[in-house]
C-alpha cells in the first residue's frame, strides 16, 4: 500500500481541483502587489497543488517526469533574478525601486493615495521580484517534498 | 568616501549571497569555475570588509550608516523623523567583526577548496558555507532588531546543515538535529524578545528603540529572553553542550566558520547589552551575570577539553571555553561601566581583541587537525601517533595555534589575555585566579593532543601521511602570519583596531543614536 | 614600537623577544664553557632507562592520548563523574539548561532591575 | 478581564505548551512539533501585537474610506517568520529521517552518541 496513491475518490477529486489551484497559486503572485499574498504564498499554494499530486496518485507516476536537476536550477535561477532585481537600484541604494512611479509601461503607473480600486501596472520592481521569489519557492518546495518522499521511501525498502 | 565603500554594507552581504544562489548553477560548468568564482567573491568581500574597517575607524566613532532602498531620507534625520525601512549601521565594533568573518571566510573557503576536492556535494557545500558567511555579515553589520534575527535565522540553518552535511555520519546527522533544535529556541526567544520590544516603542530600528527605551518589567523580560538566546547561541556553559557536538561533527573549515557565527552571537549580544539598553538597566547585575557565564565556561570548556580523546571535540571544548574569556572581558567592563575606570576599556579591549586572537588560533587548529584527521583516517587521539614525523609542518602549525591560545607569549593570545587578566585582576583577584589557571590547562590539554597525535614513534598507521597540499597550507600559513603579526605588534592593532572597537560599545552609544535621528 | 599597557603592567613583545634571544645567547655561552669530555657512539649516549635496555620502537611504546594526565583526571575523579554525569548528550537536557539559565535570569533580572 | 487580551493568553499558552513538548517528550517528531507551537504562539503574538479593534487589513485596493486599517509591519514580520519556520521544520524533519535510518530510533534519550 505505499506510493501507489488513494483511493478513486481522491484521484478524481484531485483531477479536477489541481489546475485550479495551480492557477489560484498564479493568480496570488500575479497580484502580489495589489492583494494579500504574494511570491511566496503563491510559490507554496502552487507547491502545494503537486503535493496534492503526490499524495493522490503516489511517487511512483512521478518517475521520468520531474527531473530534480532541473527543478534545482529553476529554484537558483529565480534566487538569482530577485538578487538582480535589488542589484539595479544600486546606483541609489540596494533593493531602490527604480521602476516605481516612472511612468514605463512595466509596472510604472502611480498610484493615487488612499483606497483605490488596484492599479494592476504599479509597483514597480515588487511585482517582478514577486515573480522571483514565487518561482523560487514554488520549485524549492516541490523539490523538498520530493526529497523527503525518496528519502523516506528508500528507508522501507532497506 | 567613494561609491564601493558607500555600497559596501550591502555589498558584504550581497556578494556571498549571490555567491550562494550562483554556485549550484555555476557548478554544473566544472570546479574549476565554480572555485574561481567563489575565490573571487571572497576576495572581494574581505577586500571590502577591510575598506569598510578603514573607512569606520577613520571617522572617529561616527557610525556609517546605509539604507535599504533609500534616497527619500539623509541621515542624520532631523525634526522628529523615524526611519522606516531597514538601516545598516556600521560603526567600530561592526566593523571589526566584520574584519573577523572576512578572515575566516576567506581561509576558510581556500582551505576548503583543496578539502572538499575528493568528496561529493562541493556544490551545496559552498553554497551553504557562503550562505553562512552573508548571515554572519548581516549580523555584524545590521541596525535593525528584526533584520538581525533574520540573519541570526540564516546563520542558524546554513550551519546546522553544514554541521549535518555527512550524511552518511550518523553522529553528523545527531549533531545536526541537536544544533537546528537549540539554534531555532534562541531564535524564537530572541523573536518573543523583538516582539516584545516592538509592542512598548512601535520600533524595530536599533538606534530609535535604544532613543526611547525605558528599562520598564516587559523590557527586561525582552532582556533576559535576548540575553539567555543569544548567550546560548555563542555557546556559553551551561547552555553549550550543543557546541562541541557542532564544532566536532562540521567539516573542520567550517568548524571555524562556526566559531565565527558564535562570535556574531556575542557581538549580538554585546550590541544589545551595550547600545540598545545601555544605562537604561543595572549594567553591575548584567555584568556580573556575564562574569559568572565567563568563568563557568572557561572553566567547564577547558576541563571538559582535558578528558576528549576525538581531536575535533578536544579542539572544540578548547573553543567553548575561549567564548568566556571574551564574556569575561566585555562582563567586567560592563560591570564597572557606571564608574567609568581606566581599566574597564582595558577590560573591554582584552575582551574583543581576544575575539580576533580567538578566530585566527582556533581556525588555525581546526585546519591543522582537519588535516591531521585526513591523513590518519581517525578522529581518535588513542590511534594516532607518530604523525609529526610526516607531518612537519602540520605539526609546527599545530603547536603554534595551540601555545597562541592558550596564551604563551609572545603570540596574540598572549597579548589579549594579558589585557584581561590585567584588568580583571582589578576588579576581582579571584577572577584573573580562574582565567590564568584555565590557560595553563588550556596549554595541558593541547600537550595532549600534541604528543599523542604528532610525537612518538613512526608507526605503520603514520608512515603513509604526508603534509597536505598546498592549498590546504596556505591558508594555515595565513593564518599563522597573522597570529605572530598580531602577537608581535599588539599595541599598533590595538590602538587602531581595537581600542576603536572597544570604545563603540564603552561611550558609543550617543553616537550611534545620533547618526541616526540627529543630535 | 610600543607595547600594550593596561594601566596597571606593560607587555612589549619586541623587548620580551630581544630578553629571549639574550638569555639564550648566555646560555649558549655557558654551555660551550662545560665539560669537554663527550664522546659520541659511546655509552654516554644512550638513553638511560633505569639501567634497562631501549625498548625497540613499535605501537606499544607510544604514550597516547588518554595515558596522559590520568593522575590529574583521577585526582578530580569527584569532579569529572558529576561533569561527564551533566554531559548527557539528551536533547531535552540541553533544553533544559537553556530554560533554567533563562528561568534564573528572568529571577534576577526583576528582583534587581 | 479584558477579552482584547486573549490573543495575548493564547500565544503564552501555546509558547508553554511547545516548550512542555519539546522538554519531557521522547519523540523526535513530537520534538519538532513542540518547536512548531513555540514558532505559532510567537507568530501569533506579533500579529496580535498590530491588530487595532475593528481594523481592516491594511490593503488600499478597494479599501473602505476612513477606515482603521491594522499596523502591517509585524504581519510581514509574521511572514518572514513563517518562512523561516518553513525552512527549520524541513530541515529537523530530514535530520530526523536520517537519524532513524542510522539510529534504528527516534527516542529523543537513545539518540546520544556525542556525550561527555
Amino acid at each position: 500500500m505505499k506510493n501507489e496513491g488513494m483511493t478513486v475518490i481522491v484521484r478524481t477529486v484531485t483531477r479536477f481541483v489541481y489546475g485550479m489551484i495551480i492557477l489560484f497559486g498564479f493568480y496570488v503572485i500575479m497580484h502580489g502587489h495589489l492583494t494579500p499574498g504574494g511570491g511566496f504564498q503563491g510559490g507554496a499554494v502552487v507547491a502545494s497543488a503537486f503535493a496534492l499530486l503526490l499524495v493522490a496518485f503516489g511517487s511512483s507516476g512521478l518517475k521520468g517526469h520531474v527531473n530534480l536537476h532541473w527543478l534545482q536550477s529553476i529554484e537558483e535561477v529565480g534566487a538569482l533574478s530577485f538578487l538582480a532585481l535589488a542589484f539595479l537600484g544600486i546606483g541609489t541604494a540596494f533593493f531602490y525601486n527604480l521602476l516605481a512611479n516612472s511612468g514605463g509601461f512595466l509596472f510604472g503607473a502611480s498610484v493615487p493615495a488612499g483606497p483605490n480600486a488596484g492599479v494592476f501596472a504599479a509597483g514597480g520592481l515588487v511585482p517582478l521580484m514577486n515573480w522571483a521569489v514565487g518561482l523560487k519557492v514554488m520549485t524549492g518546495i516541490s523539490a523538498v517534498v520530493i526529497i523527503m518522499l525518496i528519502g523516506s521511501s528508500k528507508e522501507e525498502t532497506e | 568616501m567613494t561609491a564601493l565603500t558607500t555600497h559596501a554594507p550591502i555589498l558584504l552581504i550581497a556578494l556571498p549571497l549571490l555567491g550562494a544562489f550562483a554556485t549550484p548553477l555555476v557548478g554544473k560548468l566544472g570546479r574549476g569555475v565554480r572555485n574561481t568564482l567563489i575565490g573571487l567573491i571572497v576576495l572581494a568581500v574581505a577586500g571590502l570588509a577591510a575598506l569598510l574597517a578603514v573607512d569606520v575607524f577613520a571617522a572617529s566613532g561616527v557610525p556609517t550608516i546605509y539604507e535599504l532602498g533609500g534616497g527619500t531620507f539623509t541621515f542624520p534625520l532631523s525634526g522628529g523623523q523615524v526611519p522606516i525601512r531597514i538601516l545598516f549601521e556600521v560603526d567600530g565594533m561592526s566593523a571589526f567583526m566584520g574584519l573577523i568573518a572576512a578572515l575566516i571566510a576567506l581561509t576558510g573557503a581556500f582551505f576548503s577548496f583543496s578539502y572538499w576536492k575528493e568528496r561529493s556535494g562541493g556544490n551545496l557545500y559552498f553554497s551553504l558555507f557562503l550562505m553562512l558567511t552573508a548571515g554572519i555579515f548581516g549580523m555584524v553589520l545590521t541596525g535593525d532588531m528584526f533584520n538581525f534575527f533574520v540573519f541570526l535565522e540564516i546563520t542558524s540553518i546554513a550551519a546546522a546543515s553544514l554541521v549535518g552535511f555527512r550524511i552518511w555520519r550518523k553522529q553528523s546527522q545527531e549533531a545536526g538535529f541537536k544544533v537546528m533544535a537549540m539554534y531555532t529556541l534562541s531564535g524564537l526567544f530572541v523573536l518573543l524578545a523583538i516582539g516584545l520590544l516592538y509592542g512598548q516603542y512601535g520600533h524595530l530600528n536599533i538606534a530609535t528603540l535604544a532613543n526611547s527605551i525605558q528599562g520598564s518589567l516587559t523590557d527586561m523580560i525582552a532582556l533576559g529572553l535576548l540575553l539567555t538566546g543569544l548567550a546560548m547561541k555563542a555557546g556559553a556553559v551551561p547552555m553549550h553542550m550543543w557546541a562541541p557536538d557542532a564544532y566536532g561533527e562540521a567539516p573542520a573549515p567550517m568548524s571555524a566558520v562556526l566559531v565565527a557565527n558564535s562570535q556574531a552571537s556575542l557581538y549580538g549580544l554585546f550590541r544589545i547589552l551595550f547600545t540598545l539598553f545601555g544605562v537604561t538597566i543595572s549594567t553591575g547585575t548584567m555584568g556580573w551575570i556575564l562574569i559568572v557565564l565567563a568563568l563557568l565556561t572557561i572553566f567547564v570548556g577547558v576541563t571538559m577539553a582535558l578528558i576528549q580523546s576525538d581531536l575535533k571535540r578536544l579542539v572544540a571544548f578548547g573553543a567553548v571555553s575561549q567564548i568566556g574569556y571574551m564574556l569575561l572581558g566585555v562582563g567586567v567592563g560592563l560591570a564597572v561601566m557606571a564608574a567609568r575606570p581606566e581599566y574597564g576599556l582595558v577590560a573591554m579591549q582584552g575582551g574583543i581583541f581576544h575575539m580576533l586572537n580567538d578566530a585566527a588560533c582556533v581556525g588555525l587548529l581546526f585546519f591543522a587537525s582537519g588535516a591531521v584527521i585526513q591523513a590518519a583516517g581517525t578522529r581518535d587521539l588513542n590511534q594516532m601517533g607518530g604523525l609529526g614525523h610526516q607531518m612537519k609542518w602540520t605539526s609546527i602549525f599545530f603547536a603554534i595555534g595551540a601555545v597562541a591560545l592558550a596564551g604563551v607569549p609572545p603570540f596574540n593570545g598572549f597579548a589579549s589575555k594579558f589585557l584581561i587578566y590585567e584588568a580583571s585582576f582589578k576588579l576581582s583577584p579571584f577572577l584573573a585566579v580562574i582565567a590564568v589557571l584555565s590557560s595553563i590547562m588550556l596549554l595541558a590539554v593541547f600537550v595532549k593532543a600534541f604528543q599523542a597525535a604528532f610525537l612518538g614513534p613512526r608507526s605503520n598507521a603514520s608512515a603513509h601521511v604526508s603534509d597536505p597540499s598546498p592549498g590546504m597550507m596556505l591558508p594555515m600559513v595565513a593564518l599563522v602570519l597573522v597570529i605572530i603579526v598580531f602577537g608581535l605588534f599588539p599595541g599598533f592593532f590595538v590602538d587602531h583596531i581595537v581600542t576603536p572597537a572597544a570604545k563603540a560599545l564603552w561611550d558609543g552609544r550617543d553616537a550611534y543614536i545620533n547618526a541616526v535621528l540627529g543630535g | 614600537m610600543r607595547g600594550l599597557s593596561s594601566g596597571f603592567g606593560m607587555w612589549n613583545p619586541i623587548a620580551w623577544a630581544l630578553l629571549f634571544v639574550g638569555i639564550l645567547v648566555v646560555s649558549f655561552i655557558v654551555r660551550s664553557l662545560g665539560n669537554k669530555g663527550y664522546k659520541r657512539g659511546t655509552g654516554q649516549t644512550k638513553v638511560f632507562l633505569s639501567g634497562n635496555d631501549e625498548p625497540e620502537a613499535s605501537n606499544g611504546l607510544h604514550v597516547r592520548g588518554d595515558h596522559l594526565y590520568w593522575g590529574m583526571v583521577d585526582g578530580l575523579s569527584a569532579y569529572y563523574r558529576r561533569v561527564r554525569a551533566w554531559h548527557t548528550g539528551i536533547l531535552s537536557d540541553y533544553a533544559a539548561w537553556f530554560v533554567g539559565v533563562l528561568a534564573l535570569v528572568f529571577v534576577i533580572l526583576v528582583l534587581v532591575r | 478581564m479584558n477579552i482584547g487580551n486573549l490573543p495575548f493568553v493564547v500565544a503564552a499558552l501555546l509558547v508553554l505548551f511547545g516548550l512542555y513538548t519539546f522538554l519531557f517528550k521522547r519523540n523526535l517528531i513530537k520534538l519538532v512539533i513542540g518547536i512548531t507551537l513555540i514558532e505559532t504562539g510567537v507568530n501569533l503574538f506579533l500579529v496580535t501585537l498590530g491588530y487595532r479593534t475593528n481594523g481592516i487589513s491594511p490593503i488600499y485596493t478597494f479599501a473602505p474610506e476612513a477606515q482603521k486599517m491594522v499596523l502591517p509591519t509585524p504581519q510581514a514580520l509574521t511572514l518572514t517568520s513563517i518562512v523561516i519556520g518553513l525552512a527549520t521544520t524541513a530541515l529537523l524533519l530530514s535530520f530526523a529521517v536520517f537519524i532513524h535510518r542510522h539510529y534504528g530510533t527516534l527516542d529523543v534519550r537513545k539518540v546520544k552518541e556525542l556525550k561527555g
